[in-house]
């Protein structure tokens, strides 16, 4: 288990060192660039956002209320205080947390669909304070914040994010969030402190997606209210959703392929969003489980497994 | 803040909230039986603002508009529900919700596509007149229409869930879709008209909303769609006469918020903080029944 | 843990991604080979929130392009506009900008329509030293940083900045209508109405005029009666609403039907065919407006643009449009001067536009990359735009 | 058996839901070591007494001890750390998690490796994992479920499932396993294998047991005493052979077979 964990890491680090020199040596250009930052910050966030829906289960829509706290704070910091970017950074995602245990203990009582809009409405709330306070600029929002973020910084945020979250998931810690997640009732039956667990993914989530707003921010030069929404919500949501609930390699593929899918489409925008939504309503009614959902993809990479199967989503 | 003043208020939330409550209505219909939160339901509405547009371009008056865009959207609902959300009837909670949120993306564009993004102004098919109750009291005819169809249609709604034959098999899918199933209850059909009527709700408030606030666009379903959700939520979503307590309650309350000086900018926080704060004391809306779990 | 094999899943998709991502874009030019070209690229909002904007704009560009190209281009070459779709967001405003120069190598950017996601792409023109032409962003800041005072160099505009057009009714209403007192209405979830709303705000109580209230609403805000209630309890001879026509049209339509007949006052958000049918002809008499010209100036410039816009789109051009129409023309003047598709070049160009006669008039830049260029106040009379008066900056 | 510790003891607990008592004036004692049933007609509120003892619902009157301490208004999780571990009329396992897994959740309460360690991945983590991970394979030997450790739970058919229930709550090592109608859908074979498992789980654990059950012969076989409730009070207590003789049980179950 060890090993394999150190296997992994490595490969990944190889393969930041590829693009890296491929960036070094100007053969991937600046939008490649840009398409892997924003495929990294959407990976966060999905990635984080499938602690709290896909394996807590609990329905959570106000993912971007969280982001936008990562990317206010950090950029209130950097570009309005002067601090440096780490610690903006680390602000940020701090504060999105502490945000995540204040909106994670009132809503605990709820559940389903009351939770989804409770968390809908806290989102908002957030954003409409952003909007009314001209401290950050009001509707226009933050603007010439420094373009700090980078493929290192975006590499190892997805990185420290999808190790934290599998280490989480992968211990007695996320079997107690899955046990929450199948029936709620059992779990506490069998001595699972529930409430401590929905805390602690609505914490830990809304840390991650602190951080990827900060990357954002200070990738994308500015930041507004407008791009905190409950769509922008929905839309991390659909990652979530579509590359599978409750698995992450489901997670980052659904995000990868539907960041391409709309990227690609730019070539006939007005027809870009009936057709990202087409395939949406496809992939949900041939995949309901998402594309690789219930699939643990590590698997078909067991011993014996992997040379057949290939990566077909069978289930186990 | 004179009394006057106040009392008009009043009656401007009260009409703001019928509105609201008059989508709900559509809404928390289809949820009390597929307990699905149909964010299409905004687009349905869209799509009937639209048809009346259309059908009052061609110089139809109001009660063959709403008919005509009724009928499209009952259409339009059953379609929606045979393509995209019957062959997930099994499926998790949130699949189907994650297609509801497509065929919401989906009406739109294919609006924008289609209709294209610009506002379009909505012909004046009813005379509007204003009444003054005393002082500076005023309330015009729309109001008033909108408020008694509202009344009218949640009054019609909760008599056919409750006393008629449909109704009796809508309450059975609702309770147990399997047990209705086998009590010869033929729930494609069931379910088919429970879209039909929530859809043709939509349609019926797209027109009269259209009306109120005249224009037309293929966004304009997703604020009153977002809002008439809260208002069922509130309300206890699933429970017809809650649709209208939580319309009417979030319509006073973002007229309240407003009338006070300097406030306008908190208005939509202060409904939303309202919300949660009703959801945590009771945390399946006004209305709703605590249902425990049964252990 | 079990993660290696994992990666080395999600290390081919990526790789595949970086390798797929690069997307062609929609090229509306006439001519495909590259030498003889001069490649716009548009960056603009197509879809999303604001694609009523973004699509008007286009239309607008797109007519002003086929025109210079059937009078023959410009310097022997022709017009090719590669337009790109930022949903309406300013990340993917970035991206578009970045995917415009990198993978099209567009000679000039122009977008976006609305100043957030101009913002987004301000600093990859700088960075990248291409010219950037924005028709319609009106935020002071984006041409110069006013809180690093610093210049954008290669970043442009064709439109007032914020400041100049609530100067103007400010102006307007304390000179002409002679108005003491006035209630301000802005749309709080739009930068443009804001901007407007702050330099109306200082200019008419430097004139000696009292602000009796500032109330806001939102975009896609459809029921105003609560705010409108309380405004006419106040009895303000002016109410200032600096917002884009969908929510206008309603505000002065509810506003008029609760009996308030104060004068109502906005800039060019308003400058819409729409705005008419939404607001009714007769509510909307009292009313006045900055723009930029007037769709019905008997001007043969403006007559020939209202004619062809109409022929080709079937619909009157709102201001969007005619900003996009003339932004086109600037950027075909400049090259047109610079003499070639040399970026440095152009952008000196631009820089030095001179009495540019456009259809919203002449256009002169001013160190900040500005226009200087007059303002018309127009009043609404019967669903008309008359003439007022014209106030030179 | 009078020498034994008192385990759990209700006193005077009632409950009532929405104007009805669903539970009213219960009392009830086990000690230490004792097999008990509780059985009577549908809707006599056992299930609610179970709940209560439990921590699902909190009583609305009256006195829950266990081991000693009031165990009023405390959470089921903190009930089941301090010791009393259940299962559930309607099966409620975690459906999509493996048998293994389904087991190992019941050590999380005990876990030696905090959030942190198992971020990190220090070796307290590994160490608590594999510990979990052993004790739990041992469980699964001991219930014959070994085999079947890497299947979804919600595969396995009915009678797996059941045992696996009762062996995940036995994982969180009670003093007191309460069984909710552990029979509830087998077939007569299974209902003796059940006995059968019940007596040696208890003696092999040493623990104390309190079960609902409608099958008369299972209740009577396996017991030791019985309490009896019908509409919500508990109209006898005794050993098997006082409740089959007791009128008020005959009349309560009158129309049904004792």
């Amino acid at each position: 288990m060890n090993k394999r964990f150190f296997i992994g890491i490595a490969i990944s680090l190889v393969f930041y060192g590829v693009v890296q020199a491929l960036i070094s040596g100007e053969i991937l250009n600046d939008f490649y660039i840009d398409t892997l930052v924003m495929l990294g910050v959407n990976i966060i966030l999905a990635v984080s956002l499938n602690l709290i829906n896909g394996f807590t289960g609990q329905f959570s829509i106000g993912h971007a209320g969280f982001m936008s706290i990562g990317a206010y704070v950090s950029a209130i910091m950097t570009t309005n205080l002067g601090y440096s970017f780490p610690l903006g950074l680390l602000c940020g995602c701090l504060a999105a947390a502490v945000a995540g245990l204040i909106i994670g203990f009132p809503t605990l009582r709820l559940k389903g669909d009351y939770l989804a809009i409770a968390t809908l409405g806290f989102g908002e709330i957030i954003r409409i304070v952003w909007l009314n306070n001209d401290y950050v600029g009001g509707a226009a929002g933050l603007n010439g914040i420094e373009r700090v973020t980078n493929w290192s910084w975006i590499f190892f945020g997805v990185l420290v994010a999808v190790v934290v979250i599998q280490n989480i998931v992968k211990s007695t810690h996320g079997r107690a969030m899955i046990s929450v997640r199948e029936n709620e009732i059992a779990a506490e039956a069998m001595g699972i402190n529930v409430t401590k667990y929905k805390v602690i993914a609505f914490v830990v989530g809304a840390f991650f997606a602190g951080m990827a707003g900060a990357f954002s921010a200070h990738y994308f030069y500015g930041i507004a209210p407008t791009s905190y929404n409950f769509m922008k919500s929905f839309e991390i949501l659909v990652f979530v959703v579509l590359g599978g609930l409750g698995s992450t390699a489901g997670t980052i593929i659904g995000t990868i392929l539907l960041t391409l899918l709309f990227t690609y489409l730019q070539d006939i925008p007005e027809w870009r969003m009936v057709i990202y939504s087409m395939i949406l309503i496809l992939t949900m009614i041939f995949r309901p489980k998402g594309l690789l959902g219930n699939v643990d993809v590590t698997k078909f990479f067991k011993k014996g497994g992997a040379s057949k199967n290939g990566g077909t989503t069978t289930t186990p | 803040m004179t009394f006057d003043y106040i009392v008009q208020q009043l009656i401007n939330g009260i009409s703001i909230g019928s509105i609201y409550a008059l989508i709900a209505l559509g809404y928390t219909m289809v949820y009390g039986i597929i307990k699905l939160i149909n964010f299409a339901h905004g687009d349905v509405f869209f799509v009937g603002a639209y048809t009346g547009y259309f059908t009052a371009k061609a110089g139809l008056g109001l009660i063959l508009s709403l008919i005509i865009a009724m009928a499209v959207c009952a259409l339009l609902g059953v379609i929606i529900e045979r393509l995209a959300y019957r062959p997930l009837r099994n499926a998790a909670r949130i699949v189907i919700l994650i297609t509801a949120i497509g065929v919401s993306f989906l009406l739109e564009n294919l609006g924008i596509v289609t209709l294209g993004a610009q506002a379009q102004g909505f012909p004046d098919i009813v005379n509007k007149s204003t009444y003054t109750l005393w002082g500076d009291v005023t309330i015009d005819s729309i109001q008033l229409i909108v408020l008694v169809v509202t009344v009218v249609l949640m009054a019609v709604l909760q008599y056919v869930v409750h006393r008629t034959k449909i109704g009796k098999a809508m309450r059975a899918v609702s309770f147990d879709m399997e047990a209705a199933r086998l009590m010869g209850i033929n729930v494609d059909t069931t379910i088919s008209a429970t879209f039909a009527i929530g859809s043709a709700l939509a349609g019926a408030a797209g027109v009269v909303f259209a009306i109120m606030y005249p224009s037309v666009d293929p966004l304009m379903g997703v604020i009153p769609g977002l809002k008439a959700f809260v208002a069922a939520v509130l309300g206890g979503i699933g429970i017809i006469p809650g649709a209208l307590v939580g319309g009417l309650l979030l319509g006073v309350v973002e007229t309240g918020v407003q009338s006070i000086p300097g406030m306008s900018l908190w208005r939509d926080g202060v409904a939303f903080a309202i919300l949660i704060l009703i959801l945590i004391f009771k945390p399946t809306g006004l209305f709703g029944k605590n249902v425990r779990e049964k252990v | 843990m079990m993660m290696s094999k994992k990666f080395i899943a999600v290390t081919a998709v990526l790789t595949a991604t970086t390798a797929l991502a690069g997307c062609g874009s929609k090229s509306t030019g006439s001519s495909s080979s590259n030498g003889d070209t001069i490649k716009i690229g548009a960056n603009l909002e197509l879809t999303g929130a604001v694609a009523a904007f973004g699509t008007s704009q286009l239309n607008g560009i797109k007519l002003a392009m086929e025109e210079i190209n059937s009078a023959g281009g410009v310097n022997g070459k022709k017009l090719e506009v590669v337009s790109a779709d930022n949903a309406s967001k300013k990340d993917e405003s970035t991206r578009t900008a970045t995917k415009l120069i990198t993978e099209d190598k567009v000679d000039v950017l122009m977008g976006a329509a609305i100043s957030g996601d101009t913002f987004a792409a301000v600093e990859v023109a700088n960075n990248k030293k291409i010219p950037m032409l924005t028709p319609s962003a009106t935020n002071d800041d984006i041409t110069f940083d006013h809180k690093k005072n610093k210049l954008n160099d290669y970043v442009f505009r064709a439109c007032f900045i914020d400041s100049f057009q609530g100067k103007v009714m400010a102006d307007f209403s304390a000179d002409n209508l002679k108005a003491k007192n006035a209630v301000i209405y802005t749309d709080n979830s739009s930068d443009y109405s804001k901007g407007l709303a702050k330099s109306f705000k200082s200019e008419f109580e430097s004139k000696g005029g009292k602000i009796v209230a500032e109330e806001s609403y939102q975009t896609k805000d459809t029921d105003f009666k609560a705010v409108l209630t309380r405004i006419k309890t106040l009895n303000p001879e002016v109410i200032w609403v600096p917002g884009y026509y969908e929510e206008v049209g309603k505000i002065v339509k509810q506003a008029r039907e609760m009996g308030i007949t104060a004068a109502i006052e906005g800039g060019d958000g308003w400058d819409a065919p729409q705005l008419v049918d939404i607001a009714g002809k007769e509510n909307l008499n009292n009313t006045f407006i900055s723009n930029h010209y007037t769709s019905e100036d008997p001007d043969p410039k403006v007559r020939k643009f209202i004619d062809a816009f109409k022929a080709k789109y079937n619909t009157v051009p709102d201001a969007m449009a005619v900003l996009g129409y003339d932004a086109t023309y600037m950027v075909a003047d400049a090259v047109k001067r610079a003499g070639s598709t040399d970026k440095e070049k152009i952008k000196e160009a631009l820089a030095n536009t001179k009495n540019f006669e456009g259809v919203t008039g002449k256009i002169s830049l001013d160190k900040n990359h500005d226009p200087v260029k007059a303002a018309v106040v127009l009043e609404y009379k019967d669903g008309k735009q008359t003439f007022n008066t014209k106030v030179q900056p | 058996m009078a020498a034994q510790q008192q385990l759990l003891k209700a006193e005077k607990v009632s409950r009532v839901f929405g104007g009805l008592k669903a539970v009213s004036d219960v009392n009830l004692e086990i000690n230490d070591g004792e097999l008990v049933g509780l059985i009577g007609p549908n809707g006599a509120g056992k299930t609610t007494l179970f709940n209560l003892l439990t921590g699902v619902y909190e009583p609305s009157d009256g006195d829950i001890t266990f081991s000693g301490t009031r165990v009023n208004g405390l959470k089921p999780y903190q009930i089941t750390k301090r010791g009393a571990a259940r299962t559930f009329q309607n099966i409620r396992l975690f459906g999509e998690m493996t048998v293994l897994e389904n087991v190992m959740v019941a050590y999380n309460m005990h876990a030696q490796h905090n959030l942190f360690s198992s971020i990190l991945r220090l070796p307290t983590h590994f160490k608590g994992e594999a510990d979990m991970r052993e004790k739990a394979i041992e469980f699964l030997k001991i219930f014959n479920l070994e085999s079947k450790k890497d299947e979804i739970a919600k595969n396995l058919p009915y009678g797996e499932q059941r045992r696996l229930e009762i062996a995940r709550a036995l994982a969180a090592k009670p003093k007191l396993l309460l069984l909710d109608e552990p029979a509830a859908g087998m077939n007569p074979q299974e209902t003796t294998d059940l006995m059968n498992l019940i007596r040696w789980i208890r003696d092999e654990f040493k623990i104390t047991i309190l079960l609902i059950e409608h099958d008369m012969g299972l209740v009577m076989g396996v017991c030791e005493r019985i309490y009896v409730l019908d509409r919500g009070q508990m109209i006898a207590s005794g050993t098997p052979e006082q409740i089959r003789t007791n009128p008020k049980v005959i009349e309560a179950y009158l129309g049904q077979e004792v």
